[in-house]
């Protein structure tokens, strides 16, 4: 078997070669290439991609987008078993890091690759420049409360939700099932130290640990002893919170995309920004190029489309240019919301990830 | 009082009328057969007296009580009619050994388990199949299961037992062995047994009365012997007798205050006109195979006839006899020896003819005091 | 006699050998085992090799051989969270919810073959209902009666009409996991015991009630046991429904942190703990394994179950008399309630503009006709504007009806053999693969057979990317339910009816076709409705084989619900549901098919 | 040459043994009847000689052809054996019409649909359920239904037809026809038949031979006349016969050159040795019923016996009589009149005795020539 791998390994440097992941071709030039190719394979775990197929195909007549339209598990099995079968069916995946399974089991064995054009770098803020992928927006698990009831200053630290006022008052998604949820309780375990002075900044003194390792992990434990009710989506977050009329509503974590359809449906919520020591987590989306893709110029195009082009401003940016989103770069923005720079978030380490949320989750197990 | 009373039972399928006014009584202690043709209604009665099957018109009282009224659509159901019931396609449960297709009835009253299954055994082991006691029916020969399903409905010793084609699927031998048992429980426990059968001998054996059925009509309902020798009707003295009765168009003419002549195939007959209840001019003779005597020589009153076929069939032979147009059927005991196509003379015994109306179908000779008496003794 | 010296010289066993190979039965059986151990057993082979396999996340050597994760859930330090509280959940709730089933469905089947009650298409129609329904849909429902203020967001309807709030066991966890539950897969027991019902001859029954048994002893013991089969049938699917569920459990049950196997199965899976996962799921299959040997065990060697026999007796039908009346309010409210009041939320949801909330100046066609309007849902059209939604149906429709009828035919073939070689090895084999897929997750299944069908192999050219593919994880996805419904009708034949086609001279193929399908055509119809819903409703196991332009009403109806468009998503459930009501109406008229009668006039 | 073979035939129902050894010949056109009790292994043989039960051990051989062999595990199906068979227990398929269930066996021949209609409907019509080719077998009576089944398999005229049971569940007169029927049947095209009966009138009186089972074995194959008269073995005597045959002990002396004396509770009988092929002292003797003749005053040979009761069963009445410590049957044509409790006097007739060896129950007397000759005219 040393011989195909063998042979698949120098298809895959060949491929590498023409594929010029580094050049910086403009679109007027991959345009004409992706012409030859016809279309565009992508794999997104957003059902947004529906709008950037419409807006690339108007843009580009002659290339057609199949987009496959799947959960960040389903991309992560669909491309491992077809790369490992030797199928190269994708070529543009834009997919999240969640668990870091996608740095952990993909990118290590070069199922994907980084495409990621000067122009596009450019402005991207700093802490997004060493990626793996092309990360072109994020959202982050943040806290909502209900601002009918509440105002900014009811939680501004994590170490609040483990007061006994908060007790049984917490709704979030399940940490073991929701993998977002288990990633920030994860990287609230790697940046323990912060853990520690936030708590000491609440409380005035140093944190006992009650026999687990960190504050992290203690931090872990008090939220889960106070009873936080776990629910099967962001929606019900959403709802619990802000439903309007409410006497004590909970507070909830979810993701902050879910701002969006806040007003929508009439509920009454808002997350927070200010929370010590971070704001939460961000949770970046990437863009990849899959390993061996067959419509290389295509997907290069499709790349830089969803990016939104060098300025950002591009069509295939505005259906993630929405509220509780934000752009990786610096000079993109929505309205009514804080612009990135101002956000306190602990950076996104997916190798960590992989590696220890298996033992923060068999901790909640542990703690339930 | 009758145990069972049945009145004018009418029964539907969808538009076929099956039953038409059955109306029965039955005494306690009765051994009632039904006969008749396939399809005549004998099941369906059967069911509906079983709470089975409801009629649309019709009451039907047991033990005083009254069980079902179809105007009223007033239907008990059939576990308070305390009946057993023997089904013709036997309906053993199949997921059940013989032994607790048995034992069913018997735990339903709560007896105790040693008790149940001395029972069990006992009418097993009656009905000669106790080494079969833990096979399932679909591991039995066709007999053994229908004497499971006998077993089943005795086992339980009820009051009324009605009994489907019972013993159809047995041997000769057994079937001599299972009316014995069948008699003995009748007798023993005076059970009321209503009897399916198609076997003339087993009906003529076995009952006390026997009820003719044809075409979802009751033709006439007698002792055996009387039925056998006097049918109330055409249809009835069609059905009865084996091999088949013989059947000669006759007319009749009155010669004096006290005779009158029957004139047929087989010649001129002088009877009393106190044999009869009224002379018709037309006329249906019947004569039993048995009563027709054969003679090798011509006799006074004989008619000539030519042997068509001689059928023994072990114990008795059956020859044919042409005389004239109508092939006549006698019996005789034993291996008759008649060559075909000789020529014997044949006569009939006079007391084993009758006569009926030909237009309504009816018998028109009387059963004679002496004979009625007589008969009595065999019950 | 020269023909005599032809068949002796040669041996017994090569005799032996032809008879095995000419028999059409060996023959089906040695396809159907081929079929099973290349679409079951070699799948089930990978999931347990990789159970013994290092995870990539675990740190250490991806791949190498290891029994750690088997260590992990049974004896680890988490074992008792992870693994045995939630499997003690799991058969809690499949237990209950087979018994209650059991008691609603096999109930409203009595009624319907058993009685002269007079609704019985609308209580048919009524059972269906449910099933047709995500079920979710039916926890959804429950929420919305019964929720409380422990997770906040505003009470339910038993709040605003008693103002008392529920208790939380009845708001969450195992009693409303196992209601819903129940209400959703009472089906199997319906459908199942309506069939074998309709084929119990009469007198039997009848020869009970005359021995003087009551009704109760008369059902008791005869007839539940006549149905053996059937039954346990039910009570599998139903079983391993609910051990496999985990939308209902999800939704019910984690605000109280009340976690199944499949929930946990399910945890692993989206944090890619493989190997976890896979312990867990053979640990599910064992529990099938296990069930249907229980089920060979019951149905025995030796016993027969064959209520359709060579001579027929008639059909009584048990008199209500006076509990006419009552009996029919009570099923037909009772039932229409439950199937009626969860359509009816979903209904006034795809009419209502904000989600939750029901008045009339909400009211608004947008979620079925409206333009693009960019204030509402992101500027998403209406559901019978939306261009996929044809495409859509159109796949769902060629995916499902392919599939349920490949599968139905298929599981009374596979069932005829099941009953027929009860005693042999490979009717055993074949009773146990068949069933095996049911709990395998539709990810891990469907990521198999990715594999497997990626590229040509063996005989089989490569299947991937094609609607053919989606169609084959379905029909053995399916194959249990097909399975164990053909199995439990088989069962009812009697062996004589099939042997007179045969002296008759009919071979295998007419006897099948002309005697068996015929005597099991309701249970055909079953298997194709069963199916036919399900594969309609199927999403997590073609999801990772589906191409963009093979999109199913599923695939959108994920879309929708991804982006929290909860009113698109019931409109679009509210069109499945249409369709599989009328593909039910034409298939019953063109099969001429009543459910309500038995076999024959 | 015969048209078909059994030979050296044995079945195992797991551990039990059903058939034993059976070895048969049937020539073509032969109405060859198995005569035996219930669970004596008749269904076994016929579904086995079907194709539908596959034997242990044994060779089939239909029209030279061999068509299952035991040993070699060599079966061939059914449909290859051209042979149609009634099942015991009908076999109807309820989902079909009486018309659908018959027609099937000829749509497999591919005939056109007139033809299928034409023939179905003439069978249907020799069956007398024309009338019901619409219904469903549950809509039918028991009779009914069994001619359905005998319709479906005549319909196809078969070269060999094997009946279990056919006419078990229909009434006397209705058998006559179809006995006639099958007889027609018979020899219009020259069909073989194999029929099971436990009607031995229908033996009799049907068959060309009969085979006697008896658990599982086959105890005698013979012309049914010489079978009656002359049962060749001690368990072959007590099952035909109707009544019963009259077993009695008795003891055998030579008293000259050419006489010996049995002795029994019948007295005194002097036969010739030329009866008999060799003298045992300790020996049954038989009787038949109707060789029993009854007087009411002594004659010459005839011992006195005490009327215990009297079964009048239509055309005939069968007379209990105790002599000695046994209960002895005889019967007679008509109504007999004996009193019970009466004395008479009875005595064999010696045409209608024959003598069997105590312990291996073979019998002694030998068939006279003539004898032998004679039943050869009724064949
Ligand atoms: N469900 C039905 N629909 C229509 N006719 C029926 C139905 N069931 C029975 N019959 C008819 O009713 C008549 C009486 O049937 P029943 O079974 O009582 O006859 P039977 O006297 O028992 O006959 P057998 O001796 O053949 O058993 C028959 O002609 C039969 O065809
Ligand atoms: N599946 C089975 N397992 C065990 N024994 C069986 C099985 N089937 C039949 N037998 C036995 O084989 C014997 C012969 O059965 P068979 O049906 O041939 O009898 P039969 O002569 O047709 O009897 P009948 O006149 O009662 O129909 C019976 O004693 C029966 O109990
Ligand atoms: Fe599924
Ligand atoms: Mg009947
Ligand atoms: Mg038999």
């Amino acid at each position: 078997n040393d011989s195909s791998n063998n042979a698949s390994a120098e298809e895959a440097t060949t491929w590498l070669e023409q594929a010029n992941l580094e050049a910086n071709e403009s679109p007027e030039e991959l345009y004409e290439l992706a012409k030859e190719e016809g279309k565009v394979v992508v794999y997104s775990q957003s059902s947004r991609i529906k709008d950037v197929k419409a807006s690339f195909e108007k843009e580009y007549p002659g290339i057609q987008v199949d987009a496959f339209d799947l959960g960040t598990i389903e991309i992560v099995e669909k491309v491992a078993r077809e790369q490992e079968a030797g199928l190269n069916t994708a070529d543009v995946v834009f997919v999240k890091d969640g668990g870091g399974v996608v740095s952990g089991e993909l990118l290590s064995e070069g199922m994907l690759h980084k495409y990621a054009p000067d122009d596009l770098v450019a402005s991207l803020d700093d802490s997004f420049l060493d990626e793996p992928g092309l990360p072109f927006y994020f959202s982050t698990r943040a806290i909502f409360v209900n601002n009918e009831v509440y105002d900014d200053s009811t939680i501004t630290n994590w170490w609040d939700l483990t007061d006994e006022e908060w007790k049984s008052k917490i709704v979030m998604d399940d940490p073991l099932l929701s993998s977002d949820t288990l990633d920030l309780f994860t990287t609230i375990v790697q940046n323990a130290d912060d853990m520690e002075e936030a708590y000491k900044q609440k409380f005035g003194e140093e944190i006992e640990l009650d026999g687990t390792d960190n504050a992290g992990y203690e931090f872990i434990k008090q939220l889960l002893a106070n009873d936080p009710v776990f629910v099967s989506s962001g929606d019900d977050v959403v709802e619990a919170v802000g439903t309007p009329g409410q006497e004590k509503p909970p507070v909830g974590i979810t993701t902050s995309s879910k701002s969006r359809h806040i007003e929508e449906q009439g509920y009454m919520a808002e997350f927070l920004y200010d929370v010590e020591p971070k704001m939460s987590v961000a949770g970046t989306s990437y863009l990849y190029m899959a390993n061996n893709a067959e419509h290389t110029a295509a997907a290069k195009l499709l790349i830089r489309w969803m990016a939104g082009e060098a300025d950002g401003q591009g069509e295939g940016f505005r259906p993630y240019n929405v509220p509780g989103s934000w752009s990786t770069r610096t000079d993109v923005s929505v309205d009514g919301q804080r612009s990135s720079d101002e956000l306190t978030l602990w950076p996104y380490d997916g190798e960590f990830l992989y590696d220890n949320s298996n033992d923060v989750r068999n901790f909640i197990l542990g703690n339930q | 009082m009758s145990l069972i009373k049945l009145e004018g039972i009418n029964k539907y399928f969808d538009k076929h009328h099956v039953l038409k006014d059955i109306s029965l009584e039955i005494e306690e202690g009765d051994f009632m057969t039904f006969l008749g043709p396939s399809g005549c209604g004998k099941t369906t009665t059967l069911r509906i007296l079983a709470g089975l099957e409801h009629q649309e018109e019709g009451l039907i009282v047991i033990s005083d009580k009254l069980v079902a009224d179809g105007q009223a659509q007033f239907f008990a159901p059939p576990a308070e009619r305390h009946l057993n019931l023997v089904f013709q396609n036997y309906a053993l449960w199949p997921h059940m050994t013989v032994f607790e297709n048995v034992s069913f009835g018997l735990e339903g009253r709560k007896r105790n388990k040693k008790e149940i299954r001395e029972r069990v055994e006992s009418s097993l082991e009656k009905l000669q199949i106790l080494a079969y006691k833990d096979r399932y029916p679909s591991e039995l020969s066709g007999g053994q299961q229908q004497r499971v399903a006998i077993a089943r409905a005795i086992v339980t010793e009820p009051k009324i037992l009605l009994l489907d084609e019972p013993l159809s699927n047995l041997d000769a031998k057994l079937r001599v062995e299972m009316r014995a048992e069948l008699k003995r429980l009748h007798h023993e426990l005076r059970t009321t047994m209503i009897y399916v059968t198609h076997d003339q001998v087993e009906a003529m054996t076995m009952s006390t009365k026997i009820a003719v059925f044809s075409e979802g009509r009751i033709l006439q309902v007698d002792k055996p012997i009387q039925l056998y020798q006097y049918p109330a009707h055409l249809t009835v003295a069609e059905f009865v007798g084996n091999p088949a009765n013989n059947f000669l168009d006759a007319t009749c003419r009155e010669s004096s205050k006290t005779t009158f002549h029957i004139h047929s195939a087989l010649g001129e007959m002088v009877m009393s006109t106190d044999w009869i209840e009224r002379i018709e001019k037309d006329v249906v003779l019947t004569v039993r195979p048995e009563d027709l005597l054969i003679s090798r020589t011509p006799q006074k009153g004989s008619v000539s006839g030519t042997v068509r076929a001689v059928l023994p069939a072990g114990p008795e032979t059956t020859i044919h006899i042409q005389c004239g147009e109508t092939i006549l059927l006698a019996k005789e005991m034993g291996v008759g020896t008649y060559l075909p196509d000789s020529t014997v003379y044949i006569k009939a015994n006079l007391e084993g003819i009758n006569l009926y109306d030909r237009t309504s179908g009816l018998r028109l000779n009387k059963i004679p005091e002496q004979k009625a008496q007589d008969l009595n003794v065999y019950v | 006699m020269r023909s005599i010296s032809r068949y002796h010289s040669r041996s017994r066993v090569v005799n032996k050998l032809i008879r095995i190979l000419t028999n059409p039965i060996h023959l089906i059986s040695a396809l159907a085992l081929l079929f099973l151990t290349y679409m079951v057993a070699f799948p089930i082979g990978q999931i347990l090799i990789e159970s013994f396999q290092e995870d990539a996340r675990s740190g250490g050597a991806a791949g190498s051989f290891t029994v750690a994760n088997w260590m992990n859930v049974f004896a680890g330090s988490i074992s008792e969270p992870l693994f045995y509280k939630p499997l003690l959940h799991s058969l809690s709730i499949g237990l209950s919810v087979s018994v209650l089933s059991f008691l609603l469905g096999g109930g409203l089947a009595w009624l319907v073959m058993r009685t002269d009650f007079r609704y019985k298409k609308s209580v048919t129609m009524l059972a269906l209902l449910p099933y047709m329904l995500p079920s979710w849909v039916m926890a959804f429902a429950w929420m919305s009666v019964f929720k409380n203020d422990r997770i906040g967001g505003g009470q339910g309807l038993f709040y605003s009409v008693f103002q008392v709030s529920p208790p939380d066991w009845l708001a969450y966890g195992f009693v409303p996991i196992v209601l819903t539950m129940t209400l959703n897969y009472f089906t199997f027991f319906f459908l199942l015991l309506s069939v074998a019902l309709g084929a119990v001859n009469a007198s039997l029954e009848e020869s009970a009630r005359i021995l003087g048994a009551s009704s109760a002893r008369t059902i008791r013991k005869i007839t539940l046991p006549l149905i053996i089969p059937a039954i346990s049938s039910a009570f599998i699917l139903t079983f391993s429904k609910a051990l496999g569920s985990f939308s209902v459990p999800a939704f019910l049950g984690l605000p109280t942190k009340y976690y199944t196997i499949a929930t946990m199965l399910h945890s692993s899976i989206q944090n890619r703990m493989i190997s976890e996962a896979y312990v867990l799921c053979i640990v599910l299959l064992m529990v099938c394994a296990l069930l249907i040997f229980f089920n060979q065990k019951a149905i025995g060697k030796r016993r027969s179950f064959a209520t359709i026999t060579g001579k027929d007796s008639r059909k009584h039908l048990y008199p209500l008399k006076k509990w006419h009346r009552p009996i029919t309010w009570s099923v037909l409210g009772g039932m229409g309630a439950v199937s009626a009041v969860p359509l009816i939320i979903l209904t006034l949801q795809s009419f209502m503009m904000t989600n939750s909330q029901f008045s009339l100046d909400q009211f608004t066609l947008h979620f079925w006709l409206g333009d693009s309007n960019p204030a509402i849902a992101s500027g998403e059209v209406g559901v019978l504007k939306n261009d996929a939604l044809f495409s859509a149906i159109g796949n769902s429709l060629k995916i499902a009806f392919t599939a349920a009828s490949i599968a139905a035919i298929m599981g009374l073939v596979f069932g005829y053999i099941v009953s027929k070689r009860r005693n042999r090895l490979d009717g055993r084999a074949i009773e146990q693969l068949s069933y095996l897929p049911y709990l395998i997750p539709g990810i891990a299944f469907s990521a198999i057979y990715l594999s497997m069908f990626a590229t040509p192999s063996w005989f089989m050219p490569s299947l991937y990317g094609t609607i053919t593919l989606i169609i084959l994880i379905c029909v053995v996805n399916e194959l249990p339910i097909a399975t164990r419904s053909g199995a439990s009708t088989m069962h009812q034949i009697g062996g004589e009816l099939e042997e007179a086609a045969y002296v008759q001279g009919a071979n295998w193929g007419r006897r099948f076709t002309r005697i068996m399908l015929p005597l099991s055509k309701k249970t055909l119809f079953t298997i194709f409705l069963l199916l036919f819903i399900s594969v309609i409703k199927e999403l997590d196991l073609i999801i990772l084989l589906i191409t963009p332009e093979n999109g199913t009403l599923p695939t959108l109806m994920f879309k929708y619900a991804e982006s929290g468009f909860q009113q698109y998503a019931n409109a679009l459930m509210l069109i499945i549901v249409g369709i599989i009501l009328i593909t039910y109406f034409i298939a019953s008229k063109l099969g001429k098919i009543d459910f309500t009668k038995g076999i024959g006039g």
